[in-house]
């Protein structure tokens, strides 16, 4: 094994001395090479959902993304360098996950990876991006990234993370809603966040949780586990995902009919979904938690306007060009955020090149909030650069009269939360 | 709930499943007992028929009823016709070979579901149901329209039984499947037999898939999880045998939903897996096959 | 002396069908034992009762001395019963050699490097003349050759009781002349069990010959004392046996 | 099979040679592609033994290929092991499994068989979404670079590090080509064969197939477990996702490229489906359109495999 090291350092060292002597011929003397360098486009990988599970997510997040380098791109682009996306599909599989990851680092030769949604893809790419040293900024709202189990070149700059936005929902139940709550949730790690957070979260704000409901993530019909929500309940706080979630809420309503609990839910059971769809009258009343609200507000900011236009979402967040294509606006924000975060942290930190890699970990992670406005258009954020991840306002919108309008939003302090490590201990 | 409403709940649950799952796994079956395939598109073919449906109903819009009803003659012909016309293009050039078939039906999995992700996209979603009517229990409402599913599945059921045992058709089929080079020797078109099973193998599937998409919608991925349950009931049931499908859809549907009842969701499904699992270990022949070799 | 092989009330049916009924039969160490009877007889249910590929309804198998009733299959192998298939059933596509080769590295003791097993292949391949054809496979060899390689791999089992179960079936006349001299050559160092319907290599052969008729013994003994027993030939040899 | 050994191992070798030669040939993102292929390719050939040789098609080996990435992984989150205590400790959960599963699946054959594999191996993924509390349940966990250190001598080797990790998947796989060779060529081999094309027959040459089959079950096992753990401990993953049925289907889809009983032909058929994906994936998002044609037409006209076919019409000698 030792003459394999010693192989593998010449490769290294090998390898290593292209990097110097290119340095070399781009010093002072060299304007010409610098600059034709300087003026090559910054390239930023997508790690799409483009098939598997994630992909009705995956479309949107690619439209935003196009959006948002169409804006940057017009402005001037990054440092004076224009942005270019490569797309790599990652079949919603954290194996192919980390392929991608690595053939972005080593065969795209990428500055940064970016966009992933689905955490199981954000946890098994991880390792190759840290390996790799390619800073990973991931709009998944998993609670993954804070929870500084993963890596330091790991980041989630653009969306508010599940843990923190439970948090942000309990006082808004506990007030509003009712005192006794029943969750349903799948029983995969995105239900686990509901699971393990709201019942401290509401216990603070004076109220139950008095059942938990976990369903198995093969399931395709749900009434039979209904018999299981205590008759006292107040409120049903439900998280459904995936495609079986019309099938969740037609069965509820058939199985109540007119004389239920209070709903509360997280709108990602029905992001890409017609609330108008037949089954959902149902729905009617209930809240819902969202990110960034899918319908126009009458209060929206001018930056917000803005944001939908570049887009491409009408008023009820579908698509311009077919208004049976609902987006998943309370996410896809993120990928715009986040590609001004990658830009802002790459301006502060004079990025060049792969080489400025740990730089531009240490820049953003340096950042410590982020004021509304065209770059943000969800609204202000504040951003813990210790676990990499960004807190901002919550949106709670009631279902009436078919669309959604936002009712209460929270203040970011009420998803404040007490780190759970440091990143930024971790070496380059 | 109290308990009996609960079991009842269930038990009502377990058999609307097991109607859909019989339907698609008597597809399976004949395939399978007929042809000695295993077809692994199978839900595939289920899938395509809930996007058909959807697509029907879509195009004509207006009353659900009557795109319901056209969705219930229009998709499972195409299905079938996309089966025949995989059936002749492939798997008739590969001698039902066994393990080329399961390679090729795989491939044919990938070609669907790529196409249906292009055409239809990742969404899902829904058909309305032809009528809809609320049944209030004492206990529970429950859904008027899924107690029609377990009516018609049971009457498609008896009509394939009809055709199978008391028909023409029926007969050269069961002699195919009984021995396919005697059946050609007597003049049997066994190649004609094996194509016009394969078809109606998926349109089972597909008709199966048009009753339960007003309550699952339609979605590109939806085709997997019945298809790894239709292939536990066919071998629980016994290879070929109508009776045993029946039975066994019945067994798997009930027993998914009356477990749930008593054991936590996810532990429930390891348990009802794991109880099928050790029935075909210690009785390999399916409760209703005989011993084969 | 005692016998090799003993069955005592040895029976066997199916749903009602008695194919062997009350069997009770034995076998002396260094016999050739030829069974004959008309067709449905019971010959080749009881010969495969004795090797342990159907389980008996009734009755018991003795062994040198060991109950073996219950013994599954491959151990009654191993203690030294081998048995060649009637319908022949080489390995067809292995190579002849392979074919002999397994039962030949299961034989040798501690050795099972590949010279030992090489050199038993070789002499049990030159033993039965299909020497040069190792190479070949066996669904590839000609049907003669194939009996012939069946013989081979039983051969080489090393058994203490070789029962063969129609052995000259489609073999030309010429075949049958050196597979005679085979099985004499064989029966020096084993004791063989002959299902026949060729009664001119019986006669060549048979020490002794057991008379099987609707699952039962008939009659038993010398070939001498067979051919003019009155029972059999009304029961067989008396039906024009021409097949 | 009798002949002089020289070609094959001379060929085996030369394969080997190529893929340490490859190490300083290929571009980064090949050179990291081949290392992860060799780990999974490794997964093939444990399938192959099964499949290829004994002709048991199972479609339960995630659970076998889980078993050594959980076993491995799960000693090294939670128990803090060091990486060849995590490894040994992946084999044995893969050993231990596959006993188990051995003793009851092979009470079945042919159809039942593959369903039975296919309900255990469910039973085994689902169960780790039910602990999810240890095993992470879908989203996985995550080994540290820190804990992916391996101590010898005062050298430290970092698993993460290309080259080294390239050199630990290459010893693994060539460890496993090589057993794979010599079992094949193996008296044990020899009997494998046999029970696949005629088991009863077999039985009457005086051997206990249920004992061979269910030792070809556990080495098979003891194969995916670990290139599970090398998975793990190489990649810093591990998730439900690689015990899903579309983890057990793959392995049978590169050995049936590659060509099924042949030594090479999972390396064969996993790099083949590896770059078919990847090469499409760059021009379309259809590439499982591709990638089904790809297949129908590889059962059309090379029905035996890429090796098989070769081995059939051309070289005959092949492994």
């Amino acid at each position: 094994m030792s003459s394999f090291i010693r192989k593998s350092i010449t490769r290294r060292t090998a390898l290593k001395g292209f990097g110097a002597a290119a340095g070399l011929v781009a010093g002072p003397g060299f304007v010409r090479y610098s600059q034709a360098q300087s003026s090559e486009p910054i390239r930023i990988g997508f790690q799409a959902h483009r098939t598997g599970i994630g992909a009705s997510y995956g479309r949107w997040y690619e439209r935003t993304t196009n959006a948002a380098v169409k804006a940057i791109n017009a402005a001037g682009g990054i440092n004076g360098r224009q942005v270019e996306i490569i797309v790599e599909d990652d079949g919603t599989d954290p194996g192919r996950g980390a392929e991608v990851v690595g053939k972005f680092a080593n065969q795209h030769k990428v500055d940064v990876a970016f966009g992933t949604l689905f955490s199981h893809v954000v946890i098994g790419s991880a390792p190759a991006a840290g390996e790799n040293k390619l800073p990973y900024y991931v709009v998944s709202e998993g609670h993954h990234v804070a929870s500084t189990k993963l890596n330091r070149y790991v980041f989630q700059p653009g969306i508010t993370d599940v843990k923190s936005q439970i948090q942000a929902m309990a006082p808004w139940i506990a007030s509003n809603a009712g005192k006794k709550v029943t969750q349903i949730f799948p029983d995969f790690a995105f239900g686990y966040d509901h699971r393990d957070y709201l019942p401290p979260a509401l216990k603070a704000q004076g109220a139950d949780v008095i059942a938990q409901i976990a369903i198995p993530p093969t399931e395709s019909s749900f009434t039979k586990y209904f018999p299981q929500i205590p008759a006292d309940t107040d409120v049903i706080y439900h998280v459904m995902v995936g495609p079986a979630v019309l099938t969740f809420v037609k069965e509820l309503g058939e199985f109540y009919g007119s004389n239920r609990p209070q709903l509360f839910g997280f709108i990602d059971s029905l992001e890409a979904v017609d609330v108008n769809s037949p089954g959902l009258e149902f729905l009617e009343g209930s809240h819902f938690w969202e990110g960034s609200p899918r319908y126009a507000q009458p209060d929206d900011s001018d930056a917000q306007k803005a944001y939908r236009a570049a887009v491409g979402i009408d008023d009820n967040g579908a698509s311009v060009d077919d208004p049976k294509d609902i987006s998943t606006a309370a996410h896809m924000f993120g990928c715009w955020e986040t590609l001004y975060v990658i830009k802002k942290a790459m301006e502060d930190s004079g990025y060049q090149g792969r080489d400025d890699a740990a730089k531009l970990v240490e820049a953003t992670e340096a950042l410590t909030e982020f004021a509304e406005g065209p770059e943000h258009p969800q609204g202000p954020k504040i951003f813990n650069g210790k676990i990499h991840q960004c807190f901002g306002i919550q949106n709670i919108s009631k279902l009436e009269g078919g669309r959604l309008n936002v009712v209460h939003k929270t203040s970011i302090e009420d998803g404040m939360y007490e780190p759970e490590g440091d990143y930024t201990t971790q070496p380059l | 709930m109290a308990f009996g409403p609960h079991l009842l709940l269930a038990t009502l649950e377990g058999l609307v499943t097991s109607a859909v799952l019989a339907l698609m796994a008597l597809g399976l079956s004949l395939v399978f007992g007929v042809m000695r395939v295993v077809n692994v598109a199978h839900g595939e073919f289920f899938m395509l028929g809930a996007v058909l449906a959807w697509a029907v109903t879509a195009t004509l819009g207006g009353n659900p009823a009557i795109g319901f009803l056209a969705a219930l003659v229009i998709s499972p012909l195409i299905v079938g016709a996309v089966a025949l016309l995989a059936e002749q293009l492939v798997l008739k050039r590969l001698n039902y070979n066994p393990e080329a078939t399961i390679v090729a039906t795989i491939g044919l999995l990938y070609i669907i579901q790529q196409l249906a992700l292009t055409f239809y996209g990742p969404d899902a979603r829904p058909v309305a149901a032809p009528f809809n009517y609320r049944i209030s229990l004492p206990w529970f409402g429950y859904s008027g329209y899924k107690l029609s599913i377990i009516g018609a599945s049971a009457i498609l059921l008896i009509a394939t039984w009809f055709v199978l045992t008391r028909t023409r058709i029926g007969l050269v089929m069961r002699a195919t499947q009984y021995d396919s080079e005697t059946a050609q020797a007597f003049g049997i078109p066994v190649e004609r037999v094996y194509a016009g099973v394969f078809a109606l193998g998926a349109m089972l599937a597909a008709v199966a898939a048009v009753l339960i998409v007003p309550i699952s919608q339609a979605h590109y991925l939806m085709g997997l999880d019945p298809l790894l349950l239709s292939f536990i009931v066919v071998i629980i049931g016994g290879l070929g045998s109508l009776r045993g499908t029946v039975v066994a859809a019945l067994l798997i549907g009930v027993s998914d939903g009356v477990i749930s009842v008593f054991f936590s969701p996810t532990l429930a499904k390891i348990i009802a897996t794991l109880v099928v699992a050790m029935v075909l270990v210690f009785r390999p022949q399916g409760l209703f096959g005989t011993a084969r070799r | 002396m005692m016998p090799l092989l003993t069955t005592k009330g040895l029976g066997k049916s199916y749903g009602g069908l008695k194919a062997v009924d009350g069997v009770d039969f034995s076998l002396m160490p260094g016999e050739i034992r030829a069974i004959i009877g008309p067709n449905g007889a019971g010959k080749t249910t009881f010969v495969s009762l004795v090797c342990g590929r159907v389980h008996p309804s009734a009755g018991m198998i003795v062994f040198d001395g060991e109950d073996i009733t219950s013994m599954p299959p491959h151990q009654r192998v191993r203690h030294g019963i081998a048995y060649t298939f009637q319908i022949t059933s080489v390995f067809a596509n292995l190579t002849a050699y392979d074919n002999v080769a397994l039962p030949v590295q299961r034989t040798l003791q501690g050795g099972h490097g590949h010279k030992a097993v090489h050199a038993g292949v070789m002499e049990a391949l030159a033993r039965t003349g299909l020497a040069g054809r190792e190479d070949v496979l066996a669904g590839h060899l000609s049907y003669g050759h194939q009996r012939l390689l069946e013989v081979a791999m039983g051969l080489a089992l090393k058994p203490r009781l070789l029962i063969l179960d129609e052995p000259t079936q489609g073999l030309s006349d010429g075949e049958i002349d050196g597979f005679i001299t085979l099985v004499r050559e064989i029966a020096g160092s084993a004791t063989v069990l002959l299902i026949e319907h060729n009664m001119q290599v019986v006669m060549k052969l048979a020490d002794r010959i057991t008379v099987m008729n609707g699952g039962t013994i008939l009659a038993e003994g010398t070939p001498e004392q067979i051919s003019a027993n009155a029972d059999v030939q009304h029961a067989y040899l008396g039906t024009p046996a021409d097949e | 099979m009798r002949h002089d050994g020289f070609k094959p191992a001379a060929l085996h070798v030369a394969v080997i040679a190529l893929l340490f030669a490859l190490n300083f040939m290929l571009p980064d993102y090949h050179h990291g592609l081949l290392a992860r292929i060799m780990v999974l390719a490794v997964f093939a050939m444990g399938y192959n033994l099964l499949f290829g040789y004994v002709g048991l098609l199972s479609l339960g080996h995630a659970m076998f290929f889980s078993a050594g990435l959980y076993g491995s992984g799960l000693a090294i989150y939670h128990l803090g092991w060091s990486v060849p205590a995590a490894f040994g400790a992946g084999l044995v959960s893969g050993a231990a499994l596959s006993l188990v599963i051995g003793l009851l699946a092979l009470r079945t054959t042919g159809v039942a068989f593959m369903i039975v594999t296919m309900m255990f191996a469910q039973v085994f993924y689902l169960s780790i979404l039910y602990f999810a509390q240890w095993t992470g349940g879908d989203q996985g966990l995550v080994l540290q670079q820190s804990q992916r250190l391996i101590e010898v001598g005062g050298v430290t080797l970092d698993l993460t590090e290309p080259v080294t990790r390239y050199m630990a998947a290459l010893g693994l796989f060539s460890v496993v080509l090589v057993a794979t060779l010599f079992i094949a060529r193996s008296a044990f081999g020899r009997v494998l064969v046999a029970i696949r094309e005629n088991e009863e027959r077999t039985k009457m040459l005086g051997y206990d197939t249920f004992a061979n089959k269910l030792a070809a079950v556990v080495a098979s096992g003891v194969i995916c477990a670990a290139s599970g753990a090398a998975y793990a401990l190489l990649f810093g993953y591990v998730g439900s996702t690689l015990a899903s049925v579309q983890y057990s289907i793959l392995p049978l889809l590169w050995v049936l490229l590659g060509g099924a009983a042949t030594t090479l032909g999972p390396l064969v058929g996993t790099v083949f489906m590896y770059y078919v994906i990847d090469v499409t994936s760059g021009y379309t998002s259809a590439y499982m359109l591709v990638v089904g044609i790809a297949l129908i037409l590889l059962v059309l006209y090379f029905p035996k495999g890429v090796l098989g076919t070769i081995r059939d019409r051309w070289v005959r000698w092949l492994p």
